[in-house]
């Protein structure tokens, strides 16, 4: 046979392949016949978002949408959402792969409402995935919870039908700036070296002047492009500025490396924190490097925000504790979660909270509710801005900081070092 | 009869190589010119100086009373000048038709597509490729690829056809068909210059004759004095069989 | 600006250069060859890395200076592997094609690396100590990359030039025919030919391992400053390569000292642009 | 024997505007968004072609000239405040001034040498727009949403950004095929072949390969325009994005390079086989490793592409589909 027709004979099997199998999308937590014994009318609440399987968000994405399937799970095993009239909600999410990309987003959510005839919408992981949801989903105006989507330009562009669940990008290194200053008041000298992306550089744009604002000086202020894992010219500069701090970072790999770099040329500096990438647990495969990184996080395992805490600030408490959340999650995944498996499932709270109290999956009732939303999950608080301008705009929430510290078995692992309440060891300055 | 193209003191160098040194003469307007001499002599390096292939040359070409030299190829294409290679470049992903359709839009006369479509469509007839006017370039035989060579050239309406031996590795029978394309041309007033390894063609044809050897310009006259010409016999000397022929068939 | 930084700044880009260098000798050994410009190159200096961690972190816990030893074998095979399943068919066709067929073999290597490794930040944990004097700190891994980058570079140069197989790679590299009419089986040469080039990217991704936390996706970022790095010494020229890798290397450590970081990807691309307009061949190259 | 002229243009056009115009007068956004897509994948592969498959010249970063007009216009609307079609109409003018500048110097280099040049070029720009505060650095630029409201609201403005996308779409595959059918497009189909031929029968290159690049930067600056008033956002990462420069040298390949029909073709093949594999869980994993074999294939067996393989297999289809 020649090339040309085995080719042909391959791309007409493709074709005939792609044709006669069916796109379904992928589904899971369909409303079960057993157990439905209750007299209330059973009703499907369709629930739809895209996450990244592919590209350069695959990891954080891949959790988070762990952290939806678990609240799908424990809402099904549950027998489902009950509202006031009676009515049983059972969550069939329905979610694509969108790639990492913008353009793939914007199609896929509008292929969610309209084809798929979600109710609800979760959203995609990373800051300008989101934004690119939130367009369609306001067009459309259905209701969006939002995890994975901290810039705080998102939350800032007249949405009203958007709901922040994470705390805001600029309050990433404000946190860290305060538990440094409460560390070592006599910091004075702060390098800022920072990756030239939108999300870094908006967390930057907060914390720059927040810095300066309690008295100390930014001797270094360079921004870094993406993908940059060679951090020699600052750490020369840094060297050379001899500053008592250093902040920055960006994503997984550059921070990362910065980390590494921090470490083998001995900079001094007593304090470092970094964005994104110190909760992440391989960040531990640089070794000591690793050792007395700080890094803000939106949640982690050993935070627990319980009745107790909520009663202290008169708001309820909803949902599961932190240990069932992270036993359950290990049940089902064999994994530890993440703050991104953590966000996941706090969207999901927050939604079926928001359902019980609207009593209906209609979005005017529903944004009723979360506007006026004031509650404290496993996750922490979540309360939403009303403001025209922010609206939607997580609150309350607060960041949770982390520290690579080296045990006494010689073992590094992240403690969390800040919110005090929260702690699992003392912040250390870097030796 | 008036000199259409005259080349004085040409002289083209490739780096320390001299390609073509001081070569002079003049070509009138209505003749065929034969341009002879063993392989290396500097005949196309000579023709790529007229038509601005090589626009960095000492002396000076004139064309039409006007100079020509350091003008870029197409500026000389333009004023009338076009060129059928030596080595075929068709191009090869147009249809026979486009490649000649090229020729005719672009040359002398700038037709537009329609007009320069119709010429094509002549010249194809004439050189007799016009059952082959649809087909890719790329696709035809070494023969037609020289026709096609030639009807590209001619499409332009050519006041002078720079012809680098298109007759090689023709038939007789083809040989001779083309041999009419030139006397045909002559006769329509198109000025040829002919480089050609084929001697009796070339004496065949020529009312003139210049011999290049080395660069240099060794003899000029007609067929009968240049074949003659002690000079040129010698210079053939290095190529035993050419002088062989170029006695013989003189 | 700070020029106490100078000095440190150029010696550590000075040093990385080297690396660049070696994995830019690679890309530009494959374009001189056979004019090919090779877009499976940043994936494969990140199945570089790979091999080195994953040979690390499994059961054997192999010495991540070995794993350099295997990265330059398996190059050498997937290269060879690649050029026939890829390029043998169409190695003639125009530069798109060669550029296309490459470009497939790139999303196929990093479909397959993500979804095995996923995107999360790998590192090999090794340390080397450090020297220092002043403010000049030397790294025992980055010193130890530069002499590797010296040997595999040397042991390049000996190959082509010291070689039987190196004079006919050189033939065919200059005119395909006339090799072939003097009994050289140029289509093996070639296959060799992307199989060094394939295993110096490999080795240089290897290196690299060593020196930066990596993913799936950081060999991009080194394919593009390959490009830069071939195109300053010249395409096809490998001892201009190892010279781009150094210049480049100095040039971004020295220029962070006056201009902003983040701008100084402009100026390299820039100078590049340049150099592509006024001398094609390469700083090093005659001119065009 | 004469060819018979088949009127593929009309044809073409009306074929477009009538799937334009399926998605609204049945009411499918979803279907909407998949076309908007692919009509802006049909301008920048046949925009491409124009460049690439008429003139020969492969422009692997032209996806710049997309970025350019997308950051042009979103300046325009959002620090101007100007409505989106004369920003889109003005955006283009600057991409136009830029890709003559730029082809100036760079249409001189052949091959590879041109191609990684507009590597250089797009990479260049990237880092330029990153650092530049005017255009919002790496942050970008956004709208408030409030913005759509002078459109009647955000779906009218989705749907005015479908409208304008056909548009774009239907008049760039208009110019691509009055090129491919006039001198003009005979100049640049002979300096593709042979460009020393071209210019010895009398062409002046560098003004066609100018004019040819120009062209063929304008369609994408306003598709790109299109899309990011229709995102919302605009960031120099996907402004400028390698990855879908390559994607659209891909299409035209799949489709048939130099044929007018054929970036059209590639760019619905292409869009359509990676929403197959992206919404299928069973190949999601192998999505890339896919897509890669099968360029591959297609490159090294099929290598005039799905239009250029069918008018090789049936001649009789040279006359209807260029």
């Amino acid at each position: 046979m020649r090339p040309t027709r085995i080719v042909a004979i391959a791309i007409v099997g493709l074709v005939a392949a792609a044709c006669g199998g069916t796109t379904t999308p992928q589904a899971s937590g369909a409303p079960t016949a057993g157990g439905s014994a209750a007299p209330a009318v059973s009703k499907a609440l369709n629930i739809g978002f895209t996450n990244s399987q592919t590209g350069a968000q695959q990891v954080a994405s891949t959790k988070q949408t762990e952290g939806i399937k678990l609240w799908v799970d424990q809402v099904t095993k549950a027998g489902g959402i009950k509202l006031k009239d009676g009515t049983v909600l059972m969550p069939k999410v329905t979610f694509y792969d969108d790639g990492s990309a913008t353009d793939r987003v914007q199609q896929l959510y509008t292929k969610l409402i309209n084809d798929d005839k979600v109710d609800v919408l979760l959203s995609p992981y990373s800051s300008s995935l989101v934004k690119a949801a939130a367009v369609v989903s306001e067009q459309n105006g259905k209701v969006m919870i939002t995890a994975g989507g901290a810039d705080d330009a998102t939350m800032e562009q007249g949405f009203t039908n958007i709901y922040q669940v994470y705390s805001p990008g600029s309050k990433y290194l404000t946190g860290a700036i305060d538990l440094m200053l409460k560390l070592d008041p006599s910091i004075k000298k702060v390098a800022i070296v920072n990756e030239k992306d939108s999300f870094s550089v908006s967390v930057v744009t907060a914390a720059k002047p927040y810095a300066e604002s309690k008295g100390l000086q930014v001797v270094v202020n360079q921004g870094y492009d993406t993908g940059t894992t060679d951090f020699a010219p600052f750490i020369n500069q840094i060297v050379a500025a001899a500053p008592d701090a250093i902040i920055g970072g960006g994503h997984l790999v550059d921070g990362t490396a910065f980390a590494k770099a921090l470490k083998e040329k001995n900079v001094s500096a007593r304090f470092v924190a970094l964005l994104v990438a110190p909760p992440e647990p391989t960040f531990a495969d640089i070794g000591d490097a690793a050792n007395f990184t700080v890094g803000p996080s939106q949640w982690e395992i050993p935070v627990k925000y319980n009745e107790a805490a909520a009663k202290a600030l008169n708001i309820p408490f909803y949902g599961i504790t932190s240990d069932s959340f992270t036993s359950a999650y290990r049940a089902m995944f064999n994994s530890a979660p993440s703050y991104h498996s953590a966000g996941g499932f706090a969207a999901g709270l927050i939604l079926q909270r928001a359902l019980e109290d609207a009593g209906s999956t209609d979005p005017a009732k529903l944004r009723a509710s979360l506007d006026k939303t004031d509650v404290m999950t496993f996750f922490g608080r979540t309360k939403f801005s009303t403001d025209a301008k922010t609206h939607g705009k997580q609150v309350a929430h607060d960041m949770v900081y982390i520290q690579w510290q080296k045990g006494s078995d010689g073992k590094l692992a992240a403690q969390v070092v800040w919110p005090t309440e929260a702690k699992t060891a003392e912040a250390q300055l870097r030796k | 009869m008036s000199v259409i193209l005259s080349v004085q003191n040409v002289t083209v160098r490739f780096g320390g190589l001299v390609a073509v040194d001081a070569a002079t003469f003049d070509v009138e307007q209505g003749t065929i010119l034969g341009l002879i001499g063993p392989n290396g002599a500097g005949k196309t390096t000579l023709f790529n100086a007229i038509n601005g292939v090589y626009n960095r040359h000492g002396g000076s070409i004139v064309f039409d009373g006007a100079r020509i030299s350091g003008l870029r190829p197409y500026d000389v294409a333009k004023r009338g000048i076009a060129r059928a290679h030596q080595i075929v470049r068709p191009l090869n992903d147009l249809s026979v038709i486009a490649n000649v359709t090229v020729g005719a839009a672009f040359g002398r006369e700038d037709l537009s597509l329609g007009a320069a479509r119709k010429v094509a469509e002549e010249r194809l007839a004439w050189l007799g490729l016009a059952d082959r006017a649809e087909v890719l370039a790329a696709k035809l035989n070494v023969a037609q690829k020289k026709r096609l060579e030639l009807a590209r050239a001619l499409a332009s309406k050519p006041r002078l056809l720079l012809a680098d031996e298109v007759l090689a590795g023709l038939n007789p029978q083809e040989v001779g068909d083309m041999l009419g394309v030139f006397r045909q041309l002559r006769s329509q007033g198109v000025t040829v210059v002919m480089i050609e390894h084929l001697m009796h063609a070339v004496m065949n044809v020529s009312d003139r004759v210049v011999v290049l050897d080395y660069g240099k310009k060794i003899a000029e006259g007609s067929p009968q004095e240049v074949t003659n010409d002690p000079k040129v016999i010698e210079a053939y000397l290095g190529d035993p069989k050419l002088a062989a022929r170029i006695t013989e068939e003189g | 600006m700070s020029l106490e930084a100078l000095i440190p700044s150029a010696i550590d880009g000075l040093m990385l250069g080297f690396v660049y260098g070696l994995a830019a000798m690679g890309l530009t050994l494959i374009f001189g060859v056979m004019r090919v410009i090779n877009l499976s190159h940043g994936p494969v200096i990140a199945l570089g890395m790979f091999v080195v961690y994953t040979l690390f972190t499994g059961p054997l816990g192999v010495n991540p200076y070995l794993g350099i030893v295997a990265a330059l074998v398996i190059g050498l095979a997937f290269g060879v592997v690649e050029y026939f399943v890829a390029l043998d068919r169409v190695i003639n066709a125009p530069e798109l094609t060669t550029l296309l067929a490459t470009f497939s073999v790139n999303l196929m290597i990093i479909g397959i690396a993500t979804s095995v490794f996923t995107t999360t930040p790998r590192a090999v944990d090794v340390s080397l100590g450090s020297v220092g004097i002043g403010n000049v700190t030397v790294l025992g891994t980055h010193a130890v990359a530069v002499l590797v980058a010296i040997v595999v570079a040397a042991g390049l140069y000996g190959l082509l030039f010291r070689t039987r197989v190196g004079k006919s790679i050189r033939a065919v590299a200059n005119n395909r025919a006339a090799a072939e009419l003097m009994g050289i089986d140029s289509r093996r040469m070639l296959a060799l030919a992307f199989g060094i080039g394939t295993s110096l990217a490999m080795v240089s991704g290897a290196l690299l391992s060593t020196l930066f936390p990596f993913n799936p996706l950081s060999g991009t970022g080194y394919e593009v400053k390959s490009f830069v790095i071939v195109v300053l010494g010249g395409l096809g020229n490998p001892t201009g390569a190892l010279l781009g890798g150094i210049v480049i290397g100095l040039l971004e450590g020295v220029t962070t000292v006056f201009i902003p970081v983040s701008w100084v990807p402009v100026l390299e691309y820039v100078i590049f642009i340049l150099i592509l307009l006024v001398r094609p061949a390469g700083l090093l190259g005659a001119r065009a | 024997m004469k060819r018979m002229r088949v009127p593929f243009l009309p044809a073409i056009v009306a074929l477009l505007a009538v799937l334009a115009a399926f998605p609204i007068l049945t009411n499918n956004p979803s279907m909407r968004e998949e076309l908007f897509l692919v009509f802006m994948l049909v301008t920048l592969a046949s925009s491409i072609n124009i460049i690439m498959g008429y003139t020969g010249y492969v422009s692997f970063g032209h996806i710049v000239f997309f970025g350019l007009g997308g950051y042009f216009a979103f300046y325009l609307m959002q620090i101007q405040g100007w409505h989106f079609i004369p920003s889109l109409i003005v955006a283009a003018i600057p991409s136009a001034v830029i890709a003559a500048l730029i082809g100036f110097p760079i249409l001189r280099l052949r091959g590879a040498y041109f191609a990684l040049a507009t590597v250089g070029i797009n990479e260049a720009m990237r880092v330029v727009f990153n650092n530049w505060d005017l255009f919002g650095g790496a942050v970008g630029m956004f709208f408030n949403f409030s913005v759509y409201t002078q459109y009647g609201g955000a779906k009218a403005a989705s749907e005015l950004a479908y409208y304008t996308m056909t548009v774009v779409a239907i008049a760039t595959i208009t110019v691509s095929y009055l090129i491919k059918r006039s001198k003009f497009g005979l100049a640049l189909m002979a300096i593709r072949e042979d460009q020393d031929v071209a210019m010895i029968v009398g062409i002046r290159p560098s003004r066609p390969k100018i004019a040819a690049y120009v062209i063929s930067a304008v369609f994408p600056a306003m598709a790109g325009a299109t899309f990011f008033f229709k995102n919302g956002i605009i960031e120099p990462g996907h402004a400028f994005e390698l990855l879908r420069s390559i994607e659209s040298l891909v299409m035209v390949v799949l489709g048939g390079i130099g044929t007018v029909a054929g970036p059209i073709v590639g760019a619905a093949a292409y869009e359509w086989l990676r929403g197959f594999l992206i919404t299928n869980p069973a190949l999601a994993n192998f999505q890339l490793f896919l897509a890669g074999l099968l360029l591959l294939v297609t490159v090294l067996f099929v290598s005039s592409g799905l239009v250029g393989w069918l008018r090789e297999r049936f001649p009789v289809l040279r006359g209807y589909v260029p």
